[in-house]
């Protein structure tokens, strides 16, 4: 039962994980740096927000909150793709945006600077069930869960079976090369971050449903976590998802372990990030990433 | 002049500028079907650009420019067309520099942009059995199924070839495609162009080396500063008289430098290295500088047993031992990717031996780096000017302190009026056009360039050894002259110059002793009277010479 | 110069100036309490309001000092963090009055506390009594086997999830701590933080999967001060069934049927009375306890929640307020280490 | 960039000029016109009219010595995080970290402080300087050799260590170090002098002498980075990793160097608060101001001088944000500071390229080379 409590939990916690990280993989894959994984998934879940209140409708929701994430990242392809600006910098930008847009916009739309009023979302109450088992079976009922788990082979399928995929890793790779057989670069690119938009945008859509509703900065930094997978993950997004499990399991672990009190809690907040940085000194070294990763075409 | 075949390709006024710069003026060029053309002139005469804009890379500011589809029929405007259309239309361009992507296959690379699919997906077996038949077709030989980044340079180059004609490409054009080729792969290559013009291909050629113009082409474009000056048909002319067109005056060429006055020096050298063995000094150094502590006796660079590892081998360079004396240029020959850029990268300090030892007049540099050796008189010449020689974003006057930062600074500050000085003598020295010290690097052309990375590191510091890689990749026929002439000067004050060059020619041209490289060894090493073209060709291609242990 | 009285408010009103802490007005929380006291105050006694939201630290003494330097009334600072710049600027401006919600009061080394200048009411909450008595409440609801009309399987597990781990947040803990112990000797808390940066108090996923993980190891009802992390307290309860407290406001609306009630802080009272005496002149500063005994702390039980709540329990509870308020129960601020 | 003032030819000195105007000034410029453009819009969705707004903005920032003292105050962060950014990007490496490094810098200033006790200033000053860029510059040399050592990408793990520091600092303060009810240190007696102990006018604002260390630092970067050679070897490394190794540069010593260098100066920038302010440390200070510097050193083109001129501006429209925060939420600010970033990062390449087209029409030989 424990291990079946711990299960979901991961699930749970992986879902946005392995639906932003995915999107992540896209992007870098085509040469753009995914920086703004988190304001993807914030504009997303506040969009997503919107559809679900003014349409009462989760699933209007759900294309609310692709539309905005998709919104966002075009923004991102403009600037860097268009007026080849700095992609790390037009990145933090547009992370700057999305947290002061939504915060605009929340105040606008509901006058608050806290949350949004409860919304529909994917799945009802719960109808008062507590067990792991139950919970595991509420989560079968969202949607979401199941395209997050299904974008993992969706992409890898995209980016090593399709000619798309053959295009974004030669745009990732050596642009100019691409462009020179008449491959449009920057069309490529700007769909790939589109795409990581969508995808990142539906993991801010998970968040916001989930909690049926909006709230101020309610992605805390998980889509830098998201990034920390592509990393961790070599941008292969398989080993990319065996990544966001593992940080994914990490949370569990560090939440089933706080009750314990153990050790300081904000020891325990560290472990993510300090797995990261291991893992990037350690495991992944000088790692195989794109070659015009963050470079203009 | 009467143009028999009617023209497939025909550029008329073209001109195209790059902010402040223009690259071509009024140029202008008519090829006909079937023909093979040479397009030359000097570096940054404008060859590439006016290429680039017939396979549709750029837009012309100004000018037609027109092409008979797929190579035959009447002339369509096609002026400011994209890559794509270029393509379909039947024109396919081999770039200067590499157009691959190293983690995709040969078949992706080929298929990309023009991808074979079954249902949503990529039919990989197809792309690959295509591949396959037309490698088969043409001749040109590569596995469709290994990555890019395994591949030799002149594999890649096939791979390059093979991409255009995948397309159907009945017009081809081919930017420096020689350049790394070894003499065999250029054979083959020009075997594969004539077919392609028996079969009413047209194929325009850029290219520096002027012996390959008079082997291959039918007729010739010659390109001055931007503008098209001149059109030959390649029966009725000379190298020299090539030479003439593109730079405006005579021209000493690499191919008959081979003086009288050399065959002296050449054998002046080998005697004195026997007689060095015999335990004698027959004759005094030549003259050097302040710092004459090195003595003839001794080699000026002594390597033994020499082992790098590379990205692709762990003995890239495996075991090779050699001596070059003081007032000695040792060629080094050998097809591109055969351990010559890794050797030469440990000689300089840049990438660690895992075997072996490396002497600077008599001295141990192993362990040493790359500021350690060049104090202990070491000069290196890189076979990549971008990456390596300069920061391209730097303006002149600064590149041409690169590496010598401590030598014009005091304490920690940087003495900015010497390096000001130091600039505008060497710009004015060496003639490095434009001659204004504070323009970036990047603006100037390839010669220009590489005029700055010689100008540095042959009067920067006093040195006893000059590693000089490819010193005239890419460079144009003036400043080839020039450069040589350095490369002379050096020799007879006494330097030991190690001569890296995949262009034969030049090593004859230059060398008092020639080594072929193959797979990380020497295969053989001659001395100049005994090498030649015919003689070193085998051992490039491991024809013959000691096969390195397995 | 001096601490006297200060001179009386011109008679055409009353000019008012708040500076909210960082999360602004629409908090749903003591911002959003501030507001509607200063709010009351403007409909009721005439009271004319300026706001400020400041952006970072620094901005909070630049907001004070604009509304002291314009010559207002009063200026209230909405949060604990305004303590030092409010006792600042109190001195360098004597004539006007300055008020601050959860003001901090600094001990001298003797242990006693230093009172605040004349012109400054350091607005005090005992956020621990109230927590006491919804610590006590949850450790009794916990061995019911029905709340309402569900049915629940009885437990000496109570939750309580923290935002950010500092200790403003574990006086809260404290105080249910002790609550829970006081009737349920053998009870345990299971106590929980969803962070330690800022970003704690609004990530109502980490809330969520915090709650769920209690829910699941049998805790019933759960406890949060966490701001909008609450939030996924609250849906976690909803999707498990069972039952959370809320904090500050009366959250019940947030989920009907599972806030089993609310510890209340009103601070919307207390910036009442903060202008109401200013207008009437008996502005005084210095310390201003609201504990249970001033009802400035306490645990929401109305028609919302009334059925949740046995009335044994009730009694039982506001026997607890009662011996509290008589000082015969101490409860304590700080967590026994 | 080689200038020696002495015997430079004229059309060099022009050149100089006019990169100084191109990267220093004109960026802030454009920047200027769009926040006003932008903010225009803004106000006007507010139902408020933009010139009463701004207005109201100047009254608040520039046209009174409280709020110019502000302006200086917040300035003088920004300067800090901004030239931070600006010495990593140099070399090549984006310090995402500014904000911890300045974190860990005000704290390490504000230990040195509490163990000096009652020290007199001429020492206590210069220690907790020192430690300040001690206690960032240790923080930021992390990712510097994670990077010359494994090949870590540093902008993730600065990213990472932002969370990582913060939460050892915040045990650090809650577990052993604050005051109790605060979330701060106890006071240190070191400090430094405010403006407003020069005149009164300045009274109450916050800018301090640190502003001189500010402005001392923009003039000790510059020196740095334009004068000297390990300035002249960090800027290669910068553009050409390669071409700095063959100049017989240390690429991985470099960029240790540059990244300790780099949170030496955000640490020094915790000192605005701890040591010119509050003279305490206090939980969560430092937030914001280390993605504003980035902000910063962009709009400052990566110059030092520009990088002044933009900490002003930013610090100006924040400043000017609480001043009309009667018209219009604070929100609004917040959007205003991210348009214009990205408005400056798309723009300023286009508005140069006009700018260059319009100054220079026949400057140069029309070929470049031959
Ligand atoms: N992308 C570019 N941006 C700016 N200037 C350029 C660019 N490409 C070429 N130029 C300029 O245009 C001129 C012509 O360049 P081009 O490459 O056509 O010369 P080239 O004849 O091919 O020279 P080479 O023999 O060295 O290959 C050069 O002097 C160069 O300064
Ligand atoms: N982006 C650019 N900006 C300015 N000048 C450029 C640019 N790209 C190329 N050039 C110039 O165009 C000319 C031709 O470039 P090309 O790529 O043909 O290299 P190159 O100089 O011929 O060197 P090599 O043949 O040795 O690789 C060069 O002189 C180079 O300086
Ligand atoms: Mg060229
Ligand atoms: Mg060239």
């Amino acid at each position: 039962m424990i291990v079946v409590a711990f299960l979901a939990q991961v699930l749970r916690i992986v879902v946005p994980y392995l639906l932003a990280a995915s999107g992540g993989v896209l992007s870098e894959r085509a040469g753009i740096v995914a920086l703004t994984l988190e304001g993807f998934m914030l504009t997303g879940a506040f969009t997503a927000t919107l559809g679900s209140y003014y349409a009462g409708s989760p699933w209007v929701g759900l294309l609310a909150g692709i539309a905005g994430g998709v919104a966002l990242a075009l923004l991102l392809a403009l600037a860097t793709v268009r007026y080849k600006a700095d992609q790390v910098v037009a990145g933090i930008a547009l992370n700057l945006l999305a947290i002061g847009g939504t915060r605009f916009f929340l105040r606008y739309a509901f006058d608050s600077s806290s949350n949004s009023p409860r919304v529909p979302g994917f799945g009802g109450d719960g109808g008062g069930a507590v067990g792991a088992a139950a919970t595991l079976a509420a989560s079968a009922q969202n949607p979401l869960v199941w395209i997050g788990i299904l974008t993992v082979p969706v992409v890898a399928w995209l980016l090593y079976r399709t000619p798309f995929g053959l295009r974004v890793r030669a745009a990732g790779e050596k642009p100019e090369a691409a462009r020179s057989l008449g491959v449009p670069v920057a069309r490529v690119r700007v769909l790939a971050v589109a795409g990581a938009g969508a995808l990142a945008g539906l993991a801010g859509t998970y968040l916001a449903l989930d909690q049926h509703q909006f709230t101020d900065g309610m992605t805390a930094g998980r889509g830098f976590i998201a990034l920390a997978a592509v990393i961790f993950g070599r941008w292969d997004p398989k080993r990319v998802a065996f990544a966001c499990v593992l940080f994914a399991a990490a949370e569990t672990f560090q939440i089933q372990l706080q009750g314990a009190q153990l050790i300081p809690s904000q020891f325990v907040e560290m472990i993510p990030y300090v797995l990261t940085i291991v893992a990037l000194a350690g495991v992944v070294g000088r790692s195989a990433a794109p070659a015009a990763l963050g470079k203009a075409e | 002049m009467p143009v028999t075949q009617p023209p497939a390709i025909r550029l008329a006024g073209v001109r195209k500028t790059f902010g402040p710069v223009v690259a071509n003026r009024d140029a202008s060029l008519e090829v006909a079907a079937g023909e093979i053309h040479a397009l030359v002139g000097e570096n940054g005469a404008g060859k590439s650009t006016l290429m680039r804009v017939l396979a549709g890379m750029y837009g012309p500011d100004a000018g037609t420019v027109q092409v008979a589809p797929q190579g035959a029929g009447a002339l369509r405007d096609v002026t400011g067309w994209t890559t794509a259309e270029a393509i379909a239309a039947g024109v396919g361009m081999v770039h200067q520099h590499f157009m691959l992507v190293p983690t995709l296959t040969v078949a992706e690379n080929v298929v990309l942009g023009q991808e074979l699919t079954k249902g949503l997906q990529l039919d990989r077996a197809r792309a690959e059995a295509e591949v396959r038949a037309l490698s088969q077709k043409t001749g040109l030989q590569v596995a469709a199924d290994r990555p890019v980044s395994e591949l030799s340079v002149g594999e890649a180059q096939r791979v390059e070839i093979l991409k255009v004609l995948y397309r159907g490409a009945r017009i081809l054009i081919l930017d420096e495609p020689t350049a790394v080729l070894s003499p065999p792969e250029v054979r083959e290559l020009w075997t594969v162009l004539r077919g392609l013009a028996a079969q009413g291909g047209t194929v325009v050629l850029i290219t520096h080396k002027l012996d390959e113009v008079v082997d291959i082409s039918d007729t010739i474009t010659v390109m001055r500063a931007g503008t098209t000056v001149e059109r030959i048909r390649t029966a009725d002319t000379t190298p020299q008289a090539i030479a003439r067109a593109m730079v405006g005056r005579d021209v000493a060429l690499a191919l008959d430098v081979m003086g009288a006055g050399d065959e002296l020096h050449a054998e002046r050298v080998e005697r004195r290295a026997a007689s060095v063995e015999g335990g004698a000094v027959a004759e005094a150094a030549p003259a050097r500088g302040r710092d004459s502590t090195l003595d003839a006796r001794r080699s000026a660079l002594e390597v033994t047993g020499l082992t790098v590892a590379g990205a692709r081998r762990p003995n890239e360079v495996d075991g090779v031992s050699f001596s070059v004396a003081p007032g000695e240029i040792l060629g080094i020959a050998g097809v591109e990717g055969n351990g010559q850029t890794e050797l030469l990268e440990a000689l300089a300090g840049l990438a660690r031996p895992t075997a072996g030892r490396i002497a600077l007049a008599g001295a141990d540099v192993t362990a040493l780096g790359v500021r350690a050796r060049a104090d202990a008189g070491l000069s290196h010449i890189p076979e990549d000017r971008h990456r390596r020689g300069l920061v391209l974003d730097w303006s002149i006057a600064d590149n041409l302190v690169l590496g010598l930062q401590h030598r014009f600074s005091a304490g920690a500050r940087l003495d900015g009026r010497r390096i000001d000085e130091n600039a505008r003598r060497l710009v004015r020295e060496f003639d490095i056009r434009p001659a204004d010290p504070s323009l970036p690097a990047r603006a100037l052309s390839g010669g220009n360039q590489q005029k700055i990375v010689i100008a540095r590191e042959m009067t920067g510091r006093d040195y006893h050894v000059l590693l000089a890689a490819q010193p005239t990749r890419g460079v144009d026929v003036g400043a080839i002259e020039f450069i040589h002439d350095q490369l002379r000067r050096a020799r007879a004050a006494g330097k030991a110059i190690v001569l890296v060059s995949a262009d034969l020619a030049e090593i004859l041209a230059l060398a008092d002793r020639v080594a072929v490289m193959y797979r990380g060894r020497f295969a053989t090493v001659l001395p100049r009277r005994e090498a030649s073209a015919e003689r070193l060709g085998p051992y490039m291609t491991g024809a013959a010479g000691a096969e390195p242990a397995a | 110069r001096p601490s006297g009285a200060l001179e009386p408010p011109s008679s055409e009103g009353l000019d008012v100036g708040i500076v909210f802490d960082v999360g602004g007005r629409g908090d749903k929380s003591f911002n959003d309490g501030a507001y509607l006291g200063a709010m009351r105050a403007a409909d009721s006694l005439g009271a004319r309001v300026r706001f400020i939201e400041p952006g970072e630290g620094s901005d909070r003494e630049a907001g004070l000092r604009l509304l002291a330097a314009e010559g207002m009334d009063l200026v209230v600072g909405v949060g604990f963090i305004f303590t030092d710049d409010l006792t600042l600027l109190a001195k360098e401006y004597p004539n006007v009055r300055f008020a601050g919600v959860d003001l901090a009061v600094a001990n001298d080394a003797a242990g006693n506390p230093i009172t605040p200048p004349a012109n400054l009411a350091a607005l005090k909450f005992r956020e621990e009594e109230g927590s006491f008595l919804v610590g006590a409440l949850a450790a009794l609801l916990s061995r019911e086997t029905r709340v309402g009309e569900r049915a629940y399987r009885p437990t000496t597990r109570v939750g309580f999830v923290g935002g950010m781990d500092i200790p403003l947040i574990h006086k809260f803990e404290a105080g249910y701590r002790a609550g829970v112990r006081h009737v349920c000797p053998e009870c345990t808390v299971v106590a929980q933080y969803a962070g330690v940066t800022p970003e704690a108090f609004r990530n109502p996923g980490r809330g969520k999967e915090l709650a769920l993980s209690q829910y699941q190891s049998g805790v019933n009802v759960i406890f949060h001060a966490s701001g909008s992390t609450g939030l996924g307290v609250f849906e976690a309860a909803r999707a498990t069934g069972k039952l959370a407290v809320g904090v500050d406001a009366d959250q019940y609306a947030e989920a009907p049927g599972h806030i089993l009630t609310s510890m209340v802080k009103g601070v919307d009272a207390a910036v009442y009375d903060a202008i109401a005496r200013a207008k009437a002149g008996t502005f005084r500063g210095g310390i201003q306890q609201f504990g249970l005994k001033e009802q400035g702390v306490g645990y929401v039980y109305d028609a919302n929640n009334r059925a949740l709540i046995p009335d044994a329990l009730r009694a039982r509870v506001e026997a607890l307020r009662d011996s509290i308020v008589a000082g015969a129960i101490r409860v304590p601020a700080e967590r026994e280490s | 960039m080689s200038d020696a003032t002495a015997g430079a030819t004229a059309a060099e000195r022009a050149d100089r000029r006019r990169t100084l105007l191109e990267e220093a000034v004109l960026p802030p410029l454009v920047a200027l016109a769009i926040a006003l453009v932008v903010g225009d819009l803004l106000i006007l969705t507010f139902g408020q009219s933009p010139g009463a707004v701004f207005a109201m903005l100047l009254e608040g920032t520039w046209a009174n010595a409280y709020g110019f003292g502000q302006v200086l105050y917040k300035a003088t962060s920004l300067t800090f995080t901004g030239l931070a950014f600006a010495i990593g990007a140099r070399a090549g490496l984006f310090n995402i970290g500014a904000e911890s490094q300045l974190a860990a810098g005000g704290f390490a200033a504000a230990v040195a402080g509490l163990a000096l006790g009652g020290a007199p200033a001429i020492l206590a000053v210069p220690v907790c300087i020192a430690a300040a860029a001690v206690g960032g510059g240790a923080v930021g040399a992390v990712p510097g050799v994670l990077k010359a050592r494994f090949g870590a990408s540093e902008v993730i793990v600065t990213i990472m260590l932002n969370f990582v520091v913060l939460a050892l600092l915040n045990y650090v303060i809650a577990a052993h170090l604050h005051v109790p009810e605060t979330l701060h240190t106890p006071e240190i007696a070191a400090g430094v002098p405010r403006l407003a102990d020069l005149s009164d006018a300045f009274r109450g604002s916050a800018a301090n002498a640190i502003l001189l260390l500010a402005l001392a630092a923009a003039a000790a970067a510059w020196w740095y980075l334009f004068r000297t050679r390990p300035g002249f070897e960090l800027r290669a490394v910068g553009l050409q990793p390669d071409a700095a190794e063959y100049g017989g540069v240390d690429v991985g010593r470099v960029w240790v160097r540059a990244m300790a260098l780099s949170g030496a100066v955000a640490g020094l920038g915790g000192l605005n608060y701890v040591l010119g302010y509050k003279h305490y440390y206090e939980e969560g200070f430092a937030a914001g101001s280390g993605f504003l510097g980035v902000a910063v050193a962009l709009v400052g083109r990566n110059h030092p001088l520009g990088i002044v001129i933009a900490a002003l501006l930013f610090a100006t429209l924040s400043q000017g944000g609480l001043a009309v925060n009667a018209l219009v939420p604070k929100q609004m600010v917040e959007v205003l500071q991210a348009v214009v970033i990205l408005a400056v990062v798309t723009s300023v390449p286009e508005v140069r390229r006009v700018l260059r087209a319009a100054l220079r029409p026949a400057a140069k030989p029309a070929k470049a080379a031959a």
